[in-house]
């Protein structure tokens, strides 16, 4: 393993599903890493590409993004929306090969407390295996 | 007579050390400066806050990637810095800088200013695909040998305001030889002195060159006033200014990369600007045809009204223009002329209202009783 | 389908004009909107003309894209169409664009008829100021032999040289030196070449031909050249080196037909900061470029606009730097708009993707949950509590 | 030939003093030229400098600002600041040869109708003679 490397991981969730799923995980005392960050959006469909974009260029080694099943969206069709803003958004990293690997898209239901901690804690070996984020020690940004 | 430092080492190192002691004895918490990007051809500012960082910076390099008097007013547009840092910037970003902060765009709080006697920078189309170190010591030999270098830009051939009064420190440059083996620092205000204060190095009472920088300066002028009069032909009138702004393709990164021009959103961006329908429709009946997008010479016009009594001719509109329009030299030439008519230099007085912000009563007294 | 041979002159540049003309006599359409060279003759400009005798100084098939015709459209049309019929003579990539902005809203197509042609590329505006009567000539030679050599790398490397959303087309692949065919494509370019008074006899079988093959040519070169393109930008060394002598000048998005916002988000307030953000950045990572958010803004602009990016090239025209933009746009776009089955411009018709879903699609992008998943194996609540 | 040409002149008049003096001209049926066209701004220092410059371009043959006397701004220093933009028009003008006489700058006080008529005549007579504004067939601007 990469010895002392604990990656940040910022982890999206949108209000009703994704973060109703940390609740329910904390309801049953179930533990993710600490090194994974919780932002709570309103939607994963009101989630800008940007802010992705920004965390990984500004220090994160990972981003998750949770929002509801498909047909679940308390929106009625966020969750589509942010399946294709994530898709270009990793189109465009794979193409410019900046490691599209880096953001996961992984609904996760209210009552999902243990896939919510799952997935946290996958995507966190996953991150550590890759090691730090290149473009993140990057001052030339 | 002003304290002078003299580091034995070159001009460039000399300076980069100077500002590795600044970081090192924390007499700043940053330092800005010119820098080669990591891994690329580009030199861009940075904001350095560790010692080794300052590997790779070029204080001194003769380019202008951005007027830092823009940098820096984004850096302190939502308050002043709460600790100090030194910045290297070429007298014109000072200027303008200056000229920001009198217009509220930013604060000059817990910022030391070093600066140059500045012999010009080259185009920034010289450093594309250029090798940037050759281009910086064929300057550094031409400076020392007190030439005045040929290929730097037309705003910096004809510049009379090349020495930073407002700087903390300056680098003195222009005729000064052995540039390859010392660097002289003028500690211009006490803030500077107090700076430079333990750095290794031989201190004497000296002015600047003022002899050689007067002879400079007349150059200088002649320069100014022949490249003035060149375009005052070229533009005379409405027929000149169509053929200088006729290739004009609108994009406007003059006044976005103009330090002056600080609005967020620009009138001629914005939608009271964007002409109607009926607007073409008119011109169509009267003339026949009509220019789309419109407004090319409003734009350019207007600008002038808004921006000439601050132009402080740093020719970043021009360096940017992708049409080469040599638009930072009619900007220069009119804003000298607005310049002179309200008695105003701009970025030299920080305490010096703006023009168009006061009047006086007495003044024009004549005007309007025709 | 077929066309019209354009009753020739010596230059099928001449043959387009005269056309133009007969049809502003003949009132078929109210005016023309194409460029015209300025009058210091050192560059081109679109004009709206309505007085045949302004056709002049016209150029159909100007050397040079200095403003992208769907910009200018949408300056002529954003606060509601023309009255009457305009005829907007624009580049393939021009009409491509204006088709994005019309589904943007901010263009209005009614009213305006498309007279597209096979464009042989345009010259890149820095080489064309350096000396315009020269380049002039230079292209004008080119243009006619269809040699690509001297044009812009984005427009090398078009394939979408023929567009398919405009109503007329003028056909140059395949005609005799100095000729051209018109062809009407929507029952609009139809009625006016019938008004015109244009009969469609001439079969346009040897053009297709001709157009068809070089679509084939152009699209494996288009590959290959995208692949280069992404050996070398490829990873954040490749990357930043390519933006290395960004002055974040942000022209490249002013110039941007599809970047339409008045404000854009990456010149906005949001990236107006206190200076304890820049300076806290700062000491993260030793140094902070600035200005600030370059490669934030370059990969920002691509996830707002890659998916209606037409690759015209206008970016890497307009930028001071020289920084090849426009290719490293190109390719992304390519790679983003092939993922989602779209085509920027090639009808009105297709909903822009990002406003449209579909429930079942893109399976690739969410991370199938495997319910076994356990590294540590130890997350029950008590027993990690005491640990 | 030059007998048939009718300037075009746009005066811009403050709401307190110039406009207010125009009316007075009126009603006591003073002459004033038919070449001028007024637009009423409630102060001369409204008047923005692109107003003017945007009137010239579009193809006037003249500009006129008007307002209160100095020392008499309903808005206490209004016309200081319009003379001072009237200044840096006119130098703005001369610089690019742009025939700074086609703006013309005048007090003129509630009560003096006489004035208005006078000045306004004086102007348009300038401009009459002066010829057709050389902007009005240029395409390109």
């Amino acid at each position: 393993m990469s010895g002392a490397f604990t990656p940040k991981i910022i982890y999206f969730m949108c209000g009703w599903c994704g973060s109703g799923g940390s609740e329910t995980a904390a309801a049953y005392h179930l533990r993710y890493p600490e090194n994974v960050l919780p932002f709570r959006v309103n939607c994963t469909g009101s989630l800008s590409s940007v802010h992705i974009l920004r965390a990984l260029i500004e220090g994160a080694d990972g981003v998750i993004i949770s929002g509801c099943h498909p047909g679940d969206c308390h929106y009625e069709d966020g969750n589509f929306r942010a399946r294709r803003r994530v898709a270009t958004v990793k189109s465009i990293l794979n193409t410019l090969g900046l490691g599209e690997e880096r953001i996961w898209f992984r609904y996760v239901a209210h009552g999902e407390g243990k896939r919510f901690v799952d997935t946290a804690e996958e995507f966190n070996d996953l991150i550590a295996e890759l090691g730090p984020n290149p473009l993140k020690e990057r001052n030339d940004t | 007579m002003a304290q002078v430092l003299k580091i034995n080492k070159s001009v460039d190192q000399g300076l980069t050390a100077f500002l590795e002691f600044l970081l090192k004895e924390k007499k700043v918490s940053g330092v800005v400066t010119l820098k080669k990007n990591r891994g690329g051809p580009g030199i861009s500012y940075a904001l350095i806050t560790r010692p080794e960082e300052l590997d790779g910076a070029r204080p001194l390099f003769p380019l202008m990637p951005a007027n830092s008097g823009k940098i820096l007013s984004r850096l302190t547009l939502r308050g002043p810095l709460k600790d100090p840092i030194a910045v290297v910037l070429k007298p014109c970003e000072l200027r303008a800088l200056i000229e920001l902060v009198k217009r509220q765009q930013g604060s000059l709080e817990n910022m030391i200013f070093i600066s140059q006697t500045c012999p010009g920078v080259y185009p920034l189309e010289m450093s594309v695909d250029g090798d940037l170190d050759a281009l910086a010591s064929r300057y550094q030999d031409q400076v020392q040998s007190g030439q005045h270098i040929p290929e730097i830009r037309p705003a910096c051939r004809s510049c009379v305001h090349f020495t930073p009064q407002n700087a903390d420190i300056i680098v003195s440059l222009i005729a000064e030889a052995g540039l390859d083996r010392s660097c002289s620092l003028v500690l211009n205000s006490k803030k500077g002195e107090a700076l430079a204060d333990g750095m290794a190095g031989e201190k004497r009472e000296q002015d600047l060159n003022s002899q050689e920088l007067a002879h400079f300066s007349d150059h200088r002028k002649t320069a100014r006033l022949k490249l003035f009069d060149e375009m005052g032909e070229k533009t005379k009138g409405i027929k000149g200014l169509i053929g200088l702004f006729g290739k004009c393709i609108g994009c406007h990164a003059c006044g976005n990369a103009c330090p002056i021009c600080y609005c967020n959103l620009c009138f001629f961006e914005s939608q009271p600007n964007e002409s109607r329908p009926n607007s073409f429709r008119a011109d169509l009946e009267k003339k026949g045809a009509a220019r789309i997008p419109a407004g090319t010479l409003f734009y350019h016009v207007g600008r002038l009204a808004h921006m000439s009594v601050s132009c402080v001719g740093c020719g970043m509109c021009m360096d940017v223009c992708p049409v080469d329009i040599p638009v930072g030299t009619l900007f220069s030439r009119v804003g000298e002329s607005v310049q002179k008519t309200f008695e105003y230099i701009p970025g030299s007085k920080i305490d010096e209202p703006l023009p168009v912000a006061v009047f006086k009563e007495e003044e024009f007294a004549q005007l309007g009783e025709g | 389908m077929n066309g019209s041979k354009l009753p020739g002159a010596q230059d099928a540049e001449k043959s387009v004009l005269a056309f133009l003309k007969t049809g502003l006599e003949k009132r078929c359409f109210e005016a023309v909107m194409m460029s015209h060279r300025v009058p210091a003759g050192d560059g081109y400009a679109y004009v709206l003309i309505k007085d045949p005798a302004l056709l002049e100084g016209a150029s159909p098939l100007p050397p040079v894209i200095p403003v992208q015709g769907a910009k200018a459209l949408s300056a002529l049309t954003r606060w509601g169409p023309p009255k009457e019929t305009i005829l907007a003579v624009m580049h393939p990539c021009e009409i491509r664009a204006a088709v994005e902005l019309f589904k943007l809203k901010q263009a209005s197509l009614d009213h305006i008829v498309f007279l597209s042609f096979d464009c042989p590329g345009v010259m890149p505006l820095s080489d064309y100021v350096k000396n315009p009567g020269e380049a002039d000539r230079t292209y004008a030679a080119a243009r006619r032999k269809w040699e690509s050599a001297k044009m812009r790398p984005l427009c090398r490397i078009c394939n979408e040289f023929v567009p398919a959303a405009s109503d007329l087309h003028i056909g140059l692949l395949g005609a005799e030196e100095g000729s051209a065919w018109l062809f009407p494509v929507s029952p609009e370019g139809r009625r006016i070449m019938d008004s015109v008074g244009l009969e469609t006899a001439v079969s346009s079988d040897a053009w297709e031909r001709e157009a068809a093959e070089r679509k084939t040519v152009r699209e494996k070169e288009r590959q290959e050249a995208h692949q280069v393109s992404r050996d070398r930008v490829s990873g954040p060394d490749g990357l930043l080196a390519a933006f290395s002598s960004c002055i974040n000048c942000h022209n490249c998005m002013r110039v941007c037909p599809v970047c339409y916002c008045r404000q854009c988000y990456f010149d906005s307030e949001a990236f107006k900061l206190p200076p304890e953000n820049y300076v806290e950045r700062a000491r993260k990572k030793g140094s902070l470029r600035l200005p600030a958010d370059t490669l934030l803004f370059h990969l920002g602009r691509m996830s707002h606009m890659a998916l209606s990016c037409v690759s015209c090239g206008t970016c890497e025209d307009a930028c001071p730097m020289d920084i090849k933009v426009g290719q490293i746009f190109s390719l992304v776009a390519d790679n983003a708009q092939k993922q989602l089955n779209y085509l920027p411009g090639r009808s009105r018709e297709d909903p822009l993707p990002a406003s449209v879903y579909q429930e079942e699609e893109l399976e690739g992008v969410e991370k199938p949950y495997v319910e076994t998943y356990s590294r540590t194996g130890d997350r029950d609540g008590a027993g990690s509590e005491n640990q | 030939m030059k007998d048939a040409f009718v300037p075009n002149i746009v005066g811009f008049l403050c709401n307190w003093c110039a406009y207010t003096g125009a009316d007075l001209a009126g009603v006591a049926r003073l002459r004033i030229p038919p070449s001028l066209r007024v637009i009423r701004v409630m102060c001369s220092g409204r008047i923005d400098p692109l107003f003017v410059i945007k009137a010239l371009l579009k193809g006037a043959d003249g500009v006129m600002m008007m307002g209160c006397h100095p020392g008499d701004c309903h808005y206490q220093k209004g016309n200081f600041s319009a003379r001072r933009r009237f200044v840096l028009l006119q130098t703005i003008l001369d610089s690019l040869a742009l025939e700074p006489e086609r703006i013309g700058l005048s007090w003129v006080s509630a009560s003096e109708g006489q004035r208005y008529s006078k000045v306004t005549t004086e102007f348009s007579e300038k401009i009459q003679e002066r010829g057709p504004n050389p902007i009005r067939d240029e395409i390109f601007v």
